[in-house]
């Protein structure tokens, strides 16, 4: 027995204090607002916790279970905390802290009659998820999942009294629960004995049971489809995506952070929790990692490129997530294919950069998320073209957003570049693959992330360079105030974890190494880090190397070099002055571009992934106008289609009720006489 | 794997003199090329140090900012300076493996390469006038496809080694039996077009005028002056010769000596200049053949560059393996 | 076990041919159109059941069917007949009843109907033990031809009667089939019947005097949305 | 003894409602009554489940677990109902809409109702049952007319005579098993007991007794909802007095299936083959179905909620069909759970109806500020209704989809298909009724607190039910099943 509870009891009680601290919010803040702060602590402090539990669950590498009461007759509630769970909370209970954190001085903007219902929902939010991490049996875990989606979409339509906020609500919640009927079946698939009584009975829906079960290669191919649609309707899996845009930005900012940061993880958490952990890395076949792969890369690309043409910074930050989940897909389709084909190396490398991605992905969204609140709160805009100027009015959280930017852009030595250099690496072993489909298909998934890496880049040139820089665009932006320091640090907070994920991989990989050794079984950690914490030699012994320690040294050695560079040559007096207007008057903010300008290469080159409606001013209007509206081609093209043959379908169910008896008679006269039929003659 | 197998001393001599002699010769080569341009045009040559003479002077104005600018616009010019520097420690110049090299890989030196251009761009945005928006626009344009193309290139490149750290595509190529692959000569190609990209050469971007219509880098650098102005041309200047360096190593890695011996090092360093001159030379002869691109080809020319890389690629796995 | 029968061809007969009976009116009420006709041989079928439960009685012996006989006699051939005149005087009610099917076809379906349920019917005759083999498909013949009146016509009071008819061959497919029900049961059945039909009444008042009329394309233009 | 007496209590209610109805304060005597059924229902329950079956009145009256739990189901919701009818009668009251009269009549025929539902799950005789169910049917058709507007006289005629010849058709099945039964048994009194058949159903005729289950389920079946017999319950549900629409969702349809079952065990035993399981999955997949698609284009909330009952009657039917452990529990879950929270929701859109004016989904806005209570339990309610844990239904749901994928999973995809279209509907028309929107306001009357205590009950156990399923009650459910013999499936 350890002094205080193990890990598993810890990430218990934080789950019970969180739902509690929800509940008592709930009422405390309907007497007083001014509770928001220290109750919005009390809940960070359980993240803090969490956190601590799930790097002990990593460090130690345990596995514990529990059987708790209730649940179904026979299946009382089943949880565990093995080191994938624990590193799943990591990322839940650091990511959650930094919102809480900066949530607690962004709501006191919220009206208040609204605050006590949102502090609940979060709080509820944040125990569910955890629920879903720790879930051991099918059917706890399912109730966890819905109870996730039911208070994701309470958050989501936060401000319901507006059409498109509820319309985005429930487009969220039907996908969601769509995706969970899927799930359903994967699990029923998996528990594939029929429990043959009630009272030991059910036990096949405990994932030990599963874990066990060995289903055909069909079965397996059918669990394999039904999980990677299932947690893609979560996770903004294309064409399933159409929700998350929509939904996301509508929500409070912290409430952004949350579904983007850490839920869309539960999905990748589900899938390689199915995948890998029940059905069992035998079971699946090589060649499934073709189409995650290349799913995972086209999402990347597409994600992106509708990320670019956003300007609703939200918007923006949405469909950016589409992108870096595409990046995840794409290691875990990598990760199946070396697997499966015996290159357990490079393998477990794409499992564990993509982990590493979810990750890094937890900790710069959420910060890009809050940053967007900011903005918003700032300048009173939801609209790119609005802001501008605000790095010189806001100089802290802007600094902190820049270094949001900058590691999401995936660019050395932030934490996003780690991420997806171990992905490259693990690309780059396309070559020892058998098959020039195979390696054809490898390399093109490298081409496609690298190629969307380098758009993030320019997408969040825009984000930054319009949102921030430049001139004011709008009223609100000239009067734009700093945030509250409450703000700043939970933003400061998700800065620093991005700066130890950028600074310390070898230390991360060996506890991804830790959550992925149950799951792939091949170890990393042996030959991946011989050069010890401060080299990256994840392919030894003659595989590239990177050192973020170093390079970030070399860059703080070099700098101060840089500046006193100049100074042998002379000193210089620095003066500000105006712009030359090349002759004309004063310039105007109007001069600078505008969001939808500084995409307009994109939509020019990449015409075809978008759904244009330009309207150009016809030569004799009085006031000419240019607008051009890009929408996402999946309404047009799938889901209007769809919603139109349901209609057809109902309305034909319709021509059933007549209203008339005697047709109704006619009815129950026909049944009988077919039912005899039936009976007599056959 | 502490710093490769020579002594600390050593080391850092080496190193040194790889920045010293970057810093040093990195405006002489722009120098070249501009010569090499003039005389190709029979024009009068204005001489190779002219870039340093325009860095001196540079150095010796006063520093004028726009209103309404951030503290980022200031600082940017020494960042972007620092990354490109930093880069050249990593390349092989003098030495097949230089002892930094390690520390990153070619997918690195491309990640710093594109931080460069994302600060540069951010400075431009700072400024807030149509030509900072105009040339940070067009600069991601080129990058976004120009980026992808270069680390094509890399992975052709080191498709023998498996590895993309420099001195190991260094070594496998230098023992390389063959001394053609068809899959490298797709990516020299596509690398001449990247270089040309990357660096705001012609046909791609014109660096000796300000044509507002097809200005990229130019346009970029509009808003800076004095000192400031001063580092980014420096840096711009460095950026080309390390992607000359690049290509050549991979390309023409003959000659590069393996030991610190003085003599091997002096040979290497004739070696060396004397493949930097051809490749300058042979940029101001295309530079001289080819006439502007209009600035919404620019895409296709990019996106030509990342189709044969990834040819090459293709075809190593189909003829080579 | 049902006691072992002296062989009685007059009794058979007797059976067989008041089931006949019963199926001709079921085929009456579908060819009818005149309201107070339809009440007659609805009373009509009220005598043949009364009968043919009273031949079975004598038959086989069971004395609770002389009971159910007389009851029967009481029940549908006197005060049902009554309250239903009595309706139509009170309604005023007469004319014809307008069909929704025209009666040739429907006398069309109703001998497919009839040959249906004695094919259907055919191999239960067999194990019949009582008097009358094959009554059960009498029985079922007329139960579906009632149901097929019901479908058939629109005014309310023909479905009621229709829905009287169908209790009636039900009644004697349980006195054929099987002597009749357990007593209680019969009882129970005839106290629904009875409770039915005053319900009907209430309601042909309600509906009188929210519809001004009895026509059931009122009642069928549903007020849905 | 307690059968007699369970029996009785309604019938005395009835008598007594019929005396005093019109006076003052006895709808609160009609509550007193209906709780006192529900404590017997709970003594018999007791009774049952400690020392096994009941038999009384003769033999007449009967009771296992199986019915037990109906029975149990039947007292609850029928007290609880009996409440909430006290708030929405004074209502009515308020608006002027009755006179002491038409309270009397209420009154007396809710006793009676109840009387003749209880009279179906503890009797017997198979004829009795038949005689009870009828009765019941009775008593809601004047109970359906009973607000006299056109549109309700003319629902309650569509249900008297659809039901009427549904029943009919049953008492045909009825003297079909009776002449099965009375070769083996001999004629007279036993040959329609259930106990007694249940011991001989392996001898009875087959061929009888497949012809005699069509009947039943056509006849039975059109109570229980099943499409295309369905036809008179949205209408019954829609223009009835709100209080019956919910114990018709909550309790006819369950002990109309309730019968099914029944003859379905004698059925399998005297069959041997699968007729009476595909009959209850095809007529349940249908009935789920069709539902489903009918709900899209309502627009009446009463109707909406009526289609959900057919749907639900539907699942239960399939789950039944199925058959096997998982199947009958899953079925039997599903009855229980449906006929909590339907009611449930039905207390609640009475009140909506009340405060709002009027059944018409587009004109029932802003509740969510209006009546914050109120929308607050319809939410809840069409969560709980859809299938979302942690209710119950999620649970009999999840058990269900389960044992389908293993028996017949050709039923998945369609499941799944009309589950995703129901919740869609259902969700998407409590939406906009809850969230504000610029809609005609409505002076936002105080909601009357006492009706929600059935209301929060009811969920509460859905609740309870569906996170922490006590093991007791799972054990009482599969002796349940085991004393009539419905776990061993096909």
């Amino acid at each position: 027995m350890t002094p205080f509870p193990d890990s598993l009891d810890t990430s218990l009680l934080v789950l019970l204090a969180w739902g509690m601290t929800g509940i008592l919010g709930f009422f405390l803040l309907r007497r007083s607002e001014g509770l928001l702060g220290p109750l919005s602590l009390l809940l960070a402090a359980g993240g803090v916790v969490l956190a601590f539990s799930g790097i002990r669950g990593l460090v130690r590498g345990t596995e514990l279970q529990r059987v708790l009461s209730g649940g179904l007759p026979g299946l009382p509630l089943h949880v565990r905390q093995d080191p994938l769970s624990s590193f799943f909370l990591l990322i839940l209970g650091g990511a959650a802290t930094g919102i809480l954190l900066f949530s607690a001085g962004y709501l006191r903007s919220l009206p208040p009659p609204r605050l006590p219902a949102f502090f609940l929902r979060t709080a509820l939010f944040l125990a569910s998820m955890e629920g879903v991490f720790l879930a051991d049996d099918a059917y706890i875990f399912m109730v966890f999942w819905e109870i996730m989606a039911l208070v994701s979409y309470a958050l989501v339509v936060t401000e319901n009294d507006r059409e498109e906020v509820r319309n985005a609500g429930f487009l969220y919640l039907l996908m969601a629960h769509f995706g969970s009927l899927l799930i359903l079946v994967a699990f029923f698939v998996l528990a594939t004995h029929e429990p043959s009584s009630l009272s030991p009975g059910l036990s096949s829906f405990t994932f030990d049971a599963m874990r066990t079960s060995a289903p055909p290669a069909g079965t397996a191919l059918l669990v394999f489809v039904c999980t990677l649609l299932g947690f893609g309707a979560k996770a903004g899996l294309i064409p399933l995506h159409v929700w998350l845009p929509e939904a996301h930005p509508v929500a409070p900012s912290p409430a952004s952070a949350l579904l983007s940061g850490v839920m869309l993880k539960t999905a990748i958490y589900g899938i390689l929790r199915v995948l890998f952990g029940l059905l069992g890395l035998d079971h699946l076949n090589y060649a499934w990692g073709v189409p995650v792969l290349l799913a995972g890369g086209l999402m990347a690309l597409f994600g992106i490129l509708h990320a670019l043409v956003q300007s609703d910074p939200k918007k923006l930050l949405a469909y950016s997530s589409i992108e870096n989940i595409g990046i995840i897909f794409l290691g875990i389709g990598l990760a199946i294919l070396y697997l499966r084909s015996g290159h357990s190396m490079a393998g477990e490398i794409a499992l564990a950069a993509s982990l590493y991605h979810a990750i890094n992905h937890a900790f710069f969204k959420s910060l890009l998320f809050m940053g967007a609140g900011t903005m918003i709160h700032a300048t009173g805009s939801h609209d790119l073209n609005g802001m501008g100027g605000l790095l010189r009015r806001m100089p802290v959280s802007g600094g902190f957003v820049l270094v949001g930017v900058l590691c999401i852009a995936g660019l050395p030595p932030g934490n996003g570049f780690v991420s997806e250099w171990l992905l490259l690496q693990a690309a780059l072993q396309a070559g020892s693959l058998s098959g020039t489909l195979l390696r054809s298909a490898v390399l093109l998934g490298g081409a496609l992330l690298v190629l969307a890496s380098a758009l993030a880049a320019m997408g969040f040139v825009k984000f930054y360079g319009i949102g921030y820089l430049g001139l004011p665009r709008s009223e609100g932006a000239h009067n734009a105030r700093e945030v509250s320091t409450a703000e700043k640090v939970g933003m400061a907070w998700m800065v620093g974890g991005c700066l130890l994920l950028a600074l310390s991989p070898v230390r991360m990989l060996s506890w991804i190494d830790q959550a992925l050794r149950p799951l792939t079984g091949s170890p990393l950690r042996e030959n991946a880090f011989p050069a010890g914490w401060l080299w990256l030699l994840p392919l030894p012994p003659r595989g590239a190397s990177y050192s973020p320690e170093i390079l970030l040294g070399l860059l703080a050695f070099l700098l101060p070099l840089a500046f006193l560079l100049p100074r042998l040559f002379g000193k210089s007096s620095i003066r500000q002055s105006p712009v030359w207007g090349c002759g004309y008057g004063t310039r105007t903010f109007r001069m600078q571009d505008s969001a939808g300008s500084f995409a307009q290469p994109i939509r020019h080159f990449f015409a075809n992934f978008f759904l244009m409606k330009r309207h150009l001013p016809e030569p004799e209007e009085k006031s000419p106008v240019f607008d051009l509206t890009v929408e996402d081609p999946h309404w047009a093209y799938l889901y209007r289609p769809l919603l139109r043959l349901f209609q057809a379908i109902a309305t034909l169910a319709e021509k059933v009720r007549s209203g008339r008896i005697s047709v109704y008679l006619v009815y129950s006269f026909g049944t009988l006489i077919f039912l005899l039929t039936v009976f007599r003659w056959m | 794997m502490d710093v490769g197998d020579l002594s600390l001393p050593s080391a850092i001599l080496v190193e040194g003199v790889q920045i010293v002699l970057a810093l040093l010769a990195a405006p002489i080569l722009s120098g070249w090329i501009g010569f090499c341009r003039s005389v190709l045009s029979n024009r009068s040559p204005a001489g190779i140090l002219q870039p340093w003479r325009d860095l001196v002077r540079l150095f010796r104005k006063e520093t004028i900012v726009p209103e309404g600018t951030s503290f980022l616009f200031r600082v940017v010019p020494f960042l972007v300076f620092a990354a490109l520097l930093s880069c050249v420690l990593f390349v092989p110049a003098l030495v097949t493996d230089p002892p930094l090299a390690p520390v990153a890989d070619a997918v690195v030196l491309v990640g710093l390469f594109s931080l460069a251009r994302m600060l540069m761009a951010f400075g431009a945005m700072d400024a807030g006038t149509p030509f900072g928006d105009l040339g940070g626009r067009r600069e991601m344009m080129v990058g976004f496809l120009a980026e992808p193309a270069t680390l094509m290139i890399l992975f052709t490149a080191s498709l023998w080694s498996r590895s993309t750290a420099l001195p190991a595509i260094l070594h496998s190529l230098l023992g390389a039996s063959a001394p053609f692959h068809p899959s490298l000569l797709f990516a020299l190609l596509a690398f001449i077009l990247v270089l040309l990209a990357e660096n705001g050469r012609l046909p791609i971007d014109n660096p000796s005028t300000h044509l507002e219509l097809t200005m990229i880098h130019e346009a970029m650098l509009l808003e800076y002056s004095g000192p400031l102005l001063a580092m980014m041309e420096w840096g711009s200047q460095i950026k080309l010769l390390l992607y000359l360096l690049i290509g050549t190593d991979f390309f023409f890695p003959a000659g590069l000596p393996a030991s610190l011996s003085p003599g091997s090092l002096g040979a290497g360093l004739l070696f060396l200049s004397a493949k930097l001159l051809v490749a300058g030379a042979g940029i101001a002869l295309i530079e001289t053949l080819f006439a502007k691109l209009r600035i919404f080809r620019v895409p296709e020319f990019t996106a030509l560059a990342y189709l044969l890389a990834t040819m090459g690629f293709l075809i190593h796995f189909v003829l080579e393996v | 076990m049902s006691p072992p029968l002296p062989a009685h061809p007059f009794a058979n007969d007797l059976v067989q041919f008041l089931g006949s009976a019963l199926l001709m009116s079921a085929f009456a009420m579908l060819a009818l159109r005149r309201m107070t006709s339809l009440v007659r041989i609805f009373a009509l079928q009220g005598v043949l059941l009364t009968l043919s439960t009273l031949a079975v009685a004598i038959l086989s012996a069971e004395t609770h069917l002389l009971f159910s006989a007389i009851f029967t006699f009481a029940f549908k051939v006197v005060l049902l007949p009554a309250i239903l005149f009595r309706l139509l005087n009170r309604l005023r009610i007469q004319g014809e009843v307008e069909v929704l099917v025209n009666v040739p076809s429907t006398m069309v379906l109703g001998l497919a109907i009839a040959v249906f349920s004695f094919t259907l019917a055919g191999p239960i005759s067999e194990l019949a033990s009582t008097v009358s083999k094959g009554l059960i498909g009498v029985g079922l013949a007329s139960l579906l031809l009632s149901f097929l009146m019901m479908i058939s016509r629109r005014k309310a009071l023909t479905q009621v009667i229709g829905f009287l008819g169908m209790e009636n061959a039900l009644f004697f497919s349980a006195i054929n089939a099987t002597y009749g029900m357990p007593m209680v049961v019969e009882l129970g059945v005839a106290f629904d019947v009875l409770v039915g039909t005053f319900v009907f009444g209430i309601f042909f008042f309600q509906i009188r005097e929210t519809f001004e009329s009895l026509d059931l394309k009122h009642m069928d233009t549903t007020s849905m949305e | 003894m307690i059968l007699t007496a369970i029996v009785l209590c309604p019938l005395l209610g009835a008598l007594v409602m019929g005396i005093v109805g019109h006076r003052k304060g006895a709808d609160a005597l009609n509550v007193l009554f209906s709780f006192l059924t529900f404590g017997l229902s709970l003594l018999l329950a007791f009774r049952v489940f400690t020392d096994g079956p009941v038999t009384g009145g003769a033999e007449q009256l009967y009771s296992d677990g199986f019915s037990a739990i109906f029975v149990v189901i039947t007292g609850g919701v029928g007290a609880t109902t009996s409440l909430f009818s006290l708030r929405y009668m004074a209502i009515e009251k308020a608006h002027g809409h009755l006179g002491a009269e038409r309270t009397r009549l209420y009154l007396a025929l809710y006793q009676i109702f109840i009387l003749a539902m209880l009279a179906v799950l503890v009797s017997n005789n198979l004829g009795i049952l038949w005689v009870s169910l009828e009765g019941a049917t009775l008593a809601t058709v004047l109970l359906v007319a009973w607000t006299r507007k056109p549109a309700s006289v003319k629902a309650a005629w569509k249900y008297f005579i659809l039901c009427g010849v549904g029943i009919a058709l049953a008492l045909f099945g009825t003297i079909l098993l009776y002449f099965a039964s009375e070769k083996t048994l001999g004629p007279g009194g036993t040959a329609l007991l259930w106990t007694h058949l249940n011991g001989v159903k392996t001898t009875l005729e087959p061929t009888v007794i497949g012809l005699a289950f069509i009947f039943f389920i056509v006849g039975y079946g059109t109570k229980v909802g099943l499409v295309p017999l369905h036809n008179w319950l949205p209408d019954a549900h829609a223009e009835g007095p709100t209080p019956i629409s919910a114990v018709l969702s909550g309790l006819l349809l369950n002990v109309a299936l309730y019968a099914i079952l029944r003859i379905k065990v004698l059925a399998d035993g005297s069959l041997h083959n699968h007729l009476t399981s595909r009959l209850l999955l095809g007529f349940g997949l249908v009935s789920v179905l069709l539902a489903s698609l009918s709900m899209w284009k309502r627009q009446d909330i009463k109707r909406l909620f009526a289609y959900s009952s057919i749907e639900h009657m539907g699942l239960a039917t399939f789950a039944f069909g199925l058959g096997g452990p998982v199947g009958a529990f899953a079925g039997l879950l599903h009855m229980t759970s449906h006929s909590l929270i339907k009611s449930a929701i039905f207390f609640v859109v009475g009140h909506v109806v009340q405060t709002s004016g009027s059944q018409k989904i587009p004109e029932i806005r802003n509740l969510g500020e209006r009546t914050p209570a109120l929308a607050r339990a319809l939410t809840i309610g069409g969560l709980a209704i859809t299938g979302l844990p942690p209710f119950a239904i999620f649970a009999s749901e999840f058990l269900i989809l389960s044992t389908a994928v293993s028996r017949a999973p050709w039923a998945i995809p369609p499941l799944l298909l009309a589950l995703l279209i129901t919740f869609a509907v259902l969700f998407r028309r409590i939406q906009e009724m809850t969230s504000a929107s610029e809609a005609p306001a409505f002076p936002s009357s105080p909601t009357p607190t006492l009706t929600f205590y059935p209301v929060w009950i009811h969920f509460g156990l859905a609740l309870v039910i569906g996170l922490f399923f006590p093991d007791s009650l799972g054990r009482l459910f599969h002796t349940a099943l085991l004393s009539i013999g419905l776990t061993h499936g096909q």
